[in-house]
């Protein structure tokens, strides 16, 4: 029994133990910034974890707190939900073999497709107009991440570059579309703002009022499905991982290396569009030009999948803790007794920063685990996972 | 392989070290700016505050900040308890403005023209909380929703104006940060009250896209100084800095936006003043008094005192400080109603 | 001989993990003598080089040089004793000249300038006195690999080697040039350098050393002088058992199953690498192709196969006409394909042997519908083939990475040989095999050609070529400029490697 | 043959499409259309040089050519023929342009220098953002601390050698993927400056009065009309980004230890193999492009402005990552793509006034530049063999 434990262990370990224990070693060295800056890490870590809304799953949650936590807990739900969208735009190409960082632009193609056909065809019923309004979306960042595909597999063109260049054309780009006198600008003639989605393209609300959680997270996990299937189980899968492991050989094997190429930052590209829609569809409505500068999704979802491995279920769980860390850093939850909150939004970039930093060495807790075995100490044990590890 | 597991320890100490510097540098004044959750002295009943200011957070020098040097004056005038939360993200709005409504807050006031849709959701969801919102006239109007509207374009009339008086060239600018309602107010009226000035006055005016990049909004800056304006108008928050630095270093004047500015040095004209300040201390007192009502909009203009300037320059004429303050009379008295849109 | 030994390793025993690569060897190597280090693949003369050039530290042993202890922590402690390596993979910068090559870590300065003057003359100098007539301010890339190995011995010989390692220099030459680099060595040992040849060919340490170490297994099996010894007696000694060479029936070839005509090809730069091959390969029999690395085989082969599209010209197989169809068409049209780097083209290393044997037919049925994988039917057929193939190290969901090279190969074969392939191209099927492993590949090929295949081999190991190919192709700057039976010496088809010769292309 | 094989592929088909380009923009530019605004004509025109040089790079010399001058001609044009409606030539093209443009290429052009000598060395240097960031926050932070811009400068630095200290362990020592480990980078500096720019400053911000890198004027230069208004009075960090380049020229091409760098960075083992320590001149490269990137970013908040804002930087080290390829990692070449970029940026700032195009969509211009130049030149540029990948010693 413990031999097949420890077997298990040894097979698993990358993938369990590598993201859990370097989310502990970010927080842990983020916690030494502050004890270091004079606030006390854990009060401060306890906050944060209580701002997610998380609280809400315990059990000796009192019945007064609930509905503070169950809010918290949507908002976080919210955001995880396009961040597992972007996380797997940046997961699939990764796993042909390409890093786009061309998230955020794609993610702004898609808030700019959704709104132009989610605020027009009133008309239209739900089922057709929300399908209609998701399409175009993808659809968008589609093609904003296939043109860093094509000119990677004509050209050769490296993607992080082109990528980079297409996320500051689409956000200036789009606050163009939206600003003061720009063609696409909504009914307030004062306002950069854009046209105000109608009732049939919004998504349905599933928890809370006012912005309740909305239908966008079974898209969003139903995404992670469609991903798991297209990578393991279908031939594009197979042929994606192969050229992501050793293009040359793909190509004497008769896989279209280009075509791959190409088709991966498009399917990631509509993951990001798709998370453009969601938030426009489920919860915004609308988009104001400074929203587009300030947005960060895209960028967060590159540590997200760095974070998940590229798993599936990985990225379920990095978007669940990027996703708290955003909403549990907020003021609404911290008090400013315990730890200034603006200091709290850079904190979690920091944390966000270890975290990337950490994954990228897997050697560094391998090494840890090795020594450990070489003075005889039993494997450790694989911690819960708690994706707050707060 | 036995070297770089050391080389492992030696990284993580590098990284801790970096932390470690950036913490070491912040030894001293932690939590500086930290709103406190102050507790109502007095006898009577203690009213509850709310604030929630929009992304640009507390620290913008500007109009969030403003509101909590307003909020903070009502806590020792008036003794009030209040609560500020600040909105990261815009996804914020709706859940900060929400949480304070549900604690049965007396009042709670948003900062700034993006959360008009945020405050609509919420205070039909509370009707009973009252709401204020600074620099939005929400439509259709809301019976617990008071809009708070300042007229920036009095205070760009008066700066242009003044501009236009010391300026040896002839020509001035503005440099903007976005093309929002708030910056182009201030435009409008800079332009406006240049050409009352001086008819035959140039105008500049550029945007730089971005309240962050002061690069940007100097460079911007410096080539309209080489056009020949010898007085920038900042009006793009942080990255106006920039601006006010290319007036510095190439000996022109500068005005400062929003708060007084001053303080930069005397190469500072004067500032576009917009009191937000005055606008929540008013509220505040409103719902303190009684007085607050829903549904109507209040506009601070030069009249409240809520529009104006800041420090005038030593430098500036006697002559020039009457004919403003003539001019500032007229727009007190409808005389003048300088444009607020930037044609 | 002199009396004093240069080199004495006494010793060596190095281990990874469990395998012990050297195990307390001893050698010694006189002032003046060139001592050949004789083994198969995998006897452990690699790693012994690499003890000796300080790019490994043994687990136990002790080097002494110049009869003093010498202790190597690095590459540069062996240089500044005096030892030179030219290794087996050239240690060259493609992009940069032949001179910058050499003086690289040693740069003659002016100031704090380099000085490529003083340089280039130094260079010129030492392939002047030691006959190897090198150009200078030729890139790396541009020049061939015989040229290419002299600027390694040259590299050496401006740092004042007085011990110099040769690894496998042969590998890769012509006999004609395997002749002029004997020269240099005879030449170098008349002015005092000793060389350690490493090499697994039995003809030329014969030919060229004074005495003679044999490996196996990490063991020194003897040492001997070259006088009074034979190659049967080394063979004995280096494999363990005597030596036999494949048998092969005659041919009995059918129609023309691959036909080339006209063939252009441009290389990666946009220059003409084929400059228009015709031939054909006949079912039933196996063409080889010799010729000189770089004189278009890789473009010819990359053509056959779909990789690219010819300039000009047809491919032919089996009545498809395949040529700039892509590799997918090449292989439905029967084109099978040993790809002449099978770590970096042949497999993808990272993932299983079941994923790497159906990376051909994974769009076939059964190994996925619609475009969907049945996981079942990749692992059944990869059973089916690792056992008929007798691929060891590992079952279907072992990674390719784990297996051996030779295992590797026959993951390869297997996949490329499958199913209803006819046409088998072959390039350096055998490159570093141990000779159990080139012997399986040998027999694979013969009796693919008994069922009937065509199967053209391209070798730059002459033996490899004569001892399977039933005719034999000669390719020289992209043409075909001589055919022969398989009773051609060698002598003859190395001229004609060469350029030289008498026979008119084909 | 179908129509579509008839179509010129290839570089001769992209001189021509320059060409057809070029001459779109010169007809938008005339009447009867003249287009009002200049910005369309001056993009089809720039394009078109893209095309150029993609084409003149490809061996496709006489039509390469016929389309750059056809470029140059349709742009000079566009922008003259706006002039005649208005006295705006001159407040397009005049010596501040030339000016604004040196000023936007110099943080660039420092990180670009840094770029080359880490990916010369074999190490991908996506972190370049985070290192200028750096260099931004902790020159202000030195400055404002000693009172002196000397003393900031050297602590911008050394903060820059840190961050790339952690960089080099992780992709030199870790083998952690570079690309991963830069982008960490990234949000680590953003991370760190801005709490600490918040933890220090609060609300206030930096002082507003802090000393600053002076400017050096040249007495003889600055009366000479057109230069003198360009290189009349520079600020020093600009000066010294020129000495740097010549600097790093020849330290790359003409010295041994150039030599040795470019040698680690095609093929570490046969530098290696010849005693030269493959780490430690990895280590001591991308530490040197930790110190380069932070004066790149010293220049900006101490050199420039005068002031830290948080995130400041604002993709410059991307830009200047782009830079390094264009210029095919050679200082000069990048340097020139440094100059694109800053001239394309200041035309932007000038063409909104003078154009009345939307600020936002100028705002994208230098990016789609950058994006053109991408597609014309980098398939042609070859990065060193081993950048980007781990050397693994014995």
């Amino acid at each position: 029994m413990r031999d097949r434990a420890t077997a298990w262990l040894t097979a698993k370990s990358p993938a369990v133990l590598l993201p859990v224990g370097t989310t502990l070693l970010a927080f842990v060295i983020g916690g030494l910034v502050v004890a270091l800056t004079g606030h006390n890490p854990g009060s401060a870590y306890r906050a944060i974890f209580n701002g997610t809304g998380l609280n809400y799953l315990l059990p000796w949650t009192s019945s007064e707190d609930k509905d503070f936590a169950a809010l918290n807990l949507q908002q976080t739900l919210i955001i995880t939900t396009p961040l597992m969208l972007t996380a797997l735009a940046v997961a699939l190409p990764y796993r042909c073999g390409m890093f786009n960082i061309g998230g955020q632009g794609q993610y702004v193609a898609g808030i700019v497709a959704a709104i132009v056909v989610g605020s027009h065809g009133a008309g239209l019923s739900k089922p057709v107009h929300l399908t209609l309004a998701l399409a175009a979306a993808a659809l968008a960042g589609a093609a904003w991440g296939g043109i860093a595909g094509a000119m990677k597999a004509t050209v050769g063109a490296h993607e992080v570059i082109s990528t980079i260049m297409l996320n500051w054309i689409a956000i200036y780009g789009a606050q163009y579309l939206f600003e003061l006198n720009g063609p696409l600008q909504g009914p307030l003639p004062d306002v950069p703002q854009s046209d105000e989605i109608t009732s049939s393209a919004k998504l349905p609300a599933v928890w809370g009022v006012l912005q309740p959680l909305h239908a966008g997270i079974f898209l969003a996990l139903a995404a992670l499905v469609v991903y798991y299937v297209l990578i393991n189980r279908t031939v594009f899968g197979y042929e994606v991982r192969a050229v992501g492991y050793n293009a040359d050989a793909a190509g004497y094997g008769g896989i279209p290396v280009a075509r791959s190429y190409v088709a991966t930052l498009a399917i990631g590209g509509a993951f990001a569009g798709l998370a453009g829609a969601c938030d426009v569809l489920g919860w915004e409505f609308h988009i104001v030009t400074n929203d587009i500068a300030v947005s960060q999704i895209g960028f967060i979802g590159i540590a997200v999948a760095l974070l998940g491995r590229n798993s599936a279920i990985g990225i379920a769980l990095a978007a669940l803790l990027f996703g708290g860390l955003q909403v549990g850093t907020s003021a609404r939850a911290l008090d400013p007794t315990v730890f200034p909150p603006q200091l709290a939004g850079n904190l979690a970039v920091i944390i966000q920063g270890l975290i990337i930093l950490f994954i990228g060495a897997q050697l560094l807790l391998v090494y840890a685990w090795r020594a450990r075995r070489r003075r005889g100490a039993e494997p450790p044990p694989v911690p819960r996972v708690d994706p707050t590890a707060a | 392989m036995k070297r770089p597991r050391i080389l492992g320890l030696g990284a993580l100490a590098a990284v801790a070290a970096v932390a470690l510097l950036a913490a070491a540098c912040g030894g001293g004044d932690s939590g500086s700016s930290t709103p406190a959750a102050g507790s109502g002295g007095g006898g009577g009943k203690v009213f509850k505050i709310g604030l929630v200011t929009d992304i640009g957070g507390l620290d913008d020098k500007s109009f969030n900040h403003l509101a909590f040097v307003g909020i903070q004056r009502a806590k020792s005038q008036l003794g009030i308890d209040f609560k500020v939360l600040e909105s990261h993200q815009e996804s914020e709005y709706v859940p900060n403005l929400q949480t304070l409504a549900a604690q049965h807050y007396d009042l709670v006031i948003a900062v700034g023209f993006l959360m008009d849709g945020a405050i609509k959701q919420v205070a039909k969801a509370f009707p009973d909380v009252n709401f204020a919102i600074i620099d939005d006239a929400p439509s259709p109007a809301l019976p617990n929703v008071q809009g708070l509207l300042f007229k920036e374009q009095e205070s760009g009339y008066l700066a242009g104006y003044l501009g236009a008086l010391e300026s040896k060239s002839g020509t001035i600018s503005t440099v903007g940060g976005q093309k929002i309602p708030p910056v182009d107010h201030y435009i409008a009226g800079f332009q406006a009250g240049a050409e009352a000035a001086n008819p035959q006055v140039k105008t500049l005016n550029d945007y730089s896209n971005s309240f962050t990049d002061t690069a940007k909004c100097k460079q911007l800056a410096l080539n309209q100084i080489s056009q020949g304006s010898d007085v920038v108008f900042q009006v793009a928050g942080g990255c106006g800095l920039g601006a006010l630095s290319a007036a510095k270093e190439k000996n022109v004047w500068g005005i400062g936006v929003d708060a007084d500015q001053a303080y930069l040095g005397d190469y500072i004209l004067t500032s576009a003043i917009k009191k937000v300040d005055v606008a929540v201390f008013d509220t505040i007192k409103q719902i303190v008094d009684g007085t607050f009502k829903g549904g109507i909009v209040t506009t601070f203009d030069a009249t409240k005192g809520a529009t104006g300037l800041g420090a005038i320059n030593s430098a500036v004429p006697q002559s020039d400080i009457q004919k403003l303050d003539d001019q500032a009379s007229q727009l007190k008295s409808g005389a003048i109603t300088p444009p607020d849109t930037v044609s | 001989m002199p009396d004093a030994p240069l080199l004495e390793l006494r010793g060596i025993t190095k281990r990874f993990g469990d395998l012990v690569a050297n195990d307390g060897v001893d050698l010694e190597v006189a002032q003046g003598e060139v001592h050949a280090l004789l083994g198969e693949n995998g006897a452990g003369k690699s790693t012994l080089m690499n003890v000796l050039y300080g790019l490994t530290s043994p687990d136990a042993g002790e080097i002494r040089f110049d009869g003093k202890p010498l202790r190597l922590r690095s590459p540069r402690d062996a240089i500044d004793a005096g030892i030179g390596m030219v290794h087996q993979h050239f240690m060259l910068i493609p992009v940069m000249t032949v001179t910058e090559n050499i003086v690289l870590a040693a740069e003659p300065r002016e100031g704090p300038l380099l000085d490529y003057g003083k340089a280039h003359d130094i260079v010129r100098d030492l392939s002047d006195r030691y006959g190897l007539a090198v150009r200078p301010d030729e890139r790396i890339e541009s020049i061939g690999v015989a040229q290419q190995q002299r600027v390694e011995i040259l590299k050496a010989l401006y740092r004042s080697a007085r011990l110099l390692v040769l690894d496998e220099p042969t590998a890769v030459l012509t006999p004609q040039e395997t002749s002029e680099l004997f020269t240099v060595i005879r030449s170098l040992r008349e002015q005092g350098t000793s060389i350690i040849f490493i090499t697994h060919k039995l003809n030329e340490v014969l030919e060229i050393a004074d005495r003679i170490t044999v490996l196996r297994r990490g063991k020194v099996m003897a040492t001997v002088a070259t006088t009074g010894t034979d190659e049967r007696r080394l063979a004995e000694l280096m494999v363990g058992r005597s030596v036999q060479r494949v048998e092969k029936g005659a041919a009995q070839p059918g129609e023309p199953l691959l036909s080339v005509r006209d063939l252009v090809v441009h290389d990666s730069r946009g220059l003409e690498a084929v400059r228009g091959a015709s031939f054909d390969v006949r079912a039933g029999e196996i063409v080889g192709l010799a010729g000189v690395d770089g004189n278009g085989q890789s473009e010819l082969v990359e053509a056959i196969t779909g990789l690219v599209k010819p300039a000009a010209g047809t491919v032919v197989a089996d009545g498809h006409d395949i040529g700039g169809h892509g590799a997918r068409a090449s292989f439905e049209a029967g084109v099978g394909h040993i790809p002449e780097d099978r770590q970096r083209r042949g497999l993808v290393l990272d993932f299983t042997l079941a994923e790497n044997l159906n990376l051909r037919n994974v769009r076939r049925r059964p190994i996925s519908r619609f475009g969907i994988l049945d996981p079942r039917a990749i692992a059944e057929r990869a059973r089916r083939l690792l056992g008929e193939y007798d691929v060891r190290g590992g079952g279907p969901g072992t990674r390719a990475r784990a297996l051996s090279g030779g295992n590797q190969q026959k993951v390869v074969i297997a996949r490329e040989m499958s199913g209803t392939q006819r046409i088998l191209v072959a390039s350096q099927p055998t490159r570093g095999l141990d000779v159990g492993a080139i012997e399986f590949v040998h027999k694979r090929l013969l009796a693919v050609r008994e069922l009937g295949a065509a199967i053209l081999l391209v070798s730059f190991e002459l033996d490899e070529i004569l001892a399977l190919s039933d005719r034999i192709l000669v390719m020289y700057e992209g043409r075909i400029v001589a055919e022969h039976g398989s009773d051609v010496s060698e002598s003859v088809l190395g001229l004609e490697m060469m350029g030289g010769g008498s026979a008119a292309a084909v | 043959m179908t129509a579509l094989d008839r179509i010129p592929r290839g570089a001769r088909g992209v001189a021509i499409l320059g060409i057809v380009v070029g001459l779109v923009g010169l007809e938008l530019a005339l009447p009867p259309l003249q287009v009002q605004a200049a910005a369309v004509p001056v993009v089809l025109g720039l394009a078109a040089a893209a095309c150029a040089i993609w084409a003149l790079t490809r061996e496709e010399r006489k039509l390469g050519i016929w389309a750059l001058l056809v470029a140059v001609v349709a742009t000079a044009f566009a922008i003259w023929v706006q002039g005649k409606s208005d006295t705006s030539t001159s407040l397009v093209v005049n010596s501040g342009l030339f000016a604004a443009t040196l000023v936007y290429a110099t943080p660039l052009a420092y990180g670009a220098l840094g770029g080359i000598f880490c990916e010369r060395a074999g190490v991908v240097n996506i972190g370049l953002e985070g290192m200028m960031l750096t260099g931004a926050f902790f020159g202000i932070w030195g400055t404002v601390w000693s009172g002196h811009w000397a003393i900031g400068l050297v602590v911008a630095m050394l903060a820059g050698a840190l961050v790339a200290l952690v960089h080099a362990v992780f992709s030199i020592h870790l083998r952690a993927d570079q690309i991963v480990t830069g982008t960490a980078i990234n949000f680590l500096a953003v991370g760190v400056t801005g709490y600490a720019f918040i933890d220090i400053y609060g609300s206030n911000g930096t002082p507003p009065s802090i000393d600053s890198v002076p400017s050096i004027t040249l007495p003889g230069i600055e009366s000479i009309p057109g230069i003198g208004g360009v290189f009349g009075s520079l600020n020093l960090m600009i000066w010294v980004v020129f000495v740097l380049l010549v600097v790093t020229h020849l330290l790359l091409f003409r010295t041994p230890i150039g030599l040795r760098i470019r040698s680690v960075g095609e093929h570490p083992r046969a530098a290696d193999t010849v005693g030269i320590p493959v780490y430690r001149i990895r280590y001591a490269c991308v530490m040197l492009s930790g110190v380069l990137a932070a004066l790149g970013g010293a220049y900006l908040s101490v050199g420039f402005v005068g002031s830290f804002g948080q995130n400041m930087t604002v993709g410059r080290g991307f830009i200047a990552l782009a830079a390094v390829i264009f210029g095919k990692w050679r200082p000069y070449g990048a340097f020139g793509a440094c100059l694109l970029f800053g001239f394309a940026s200041g035309l932007a700032d000038r063409l909104q006034s003078v154009a009345g195009v939307s600020p936002n969509l100028l705002a994208t211009l230098p990016y789609v530049l950058t994006l053109i130049a991408l597609v014309g030149l980098v398939g042609r540029s070859r990065p060193p063999a081993a950048d980007g990948q781990p050397y693994v010693k014995g």
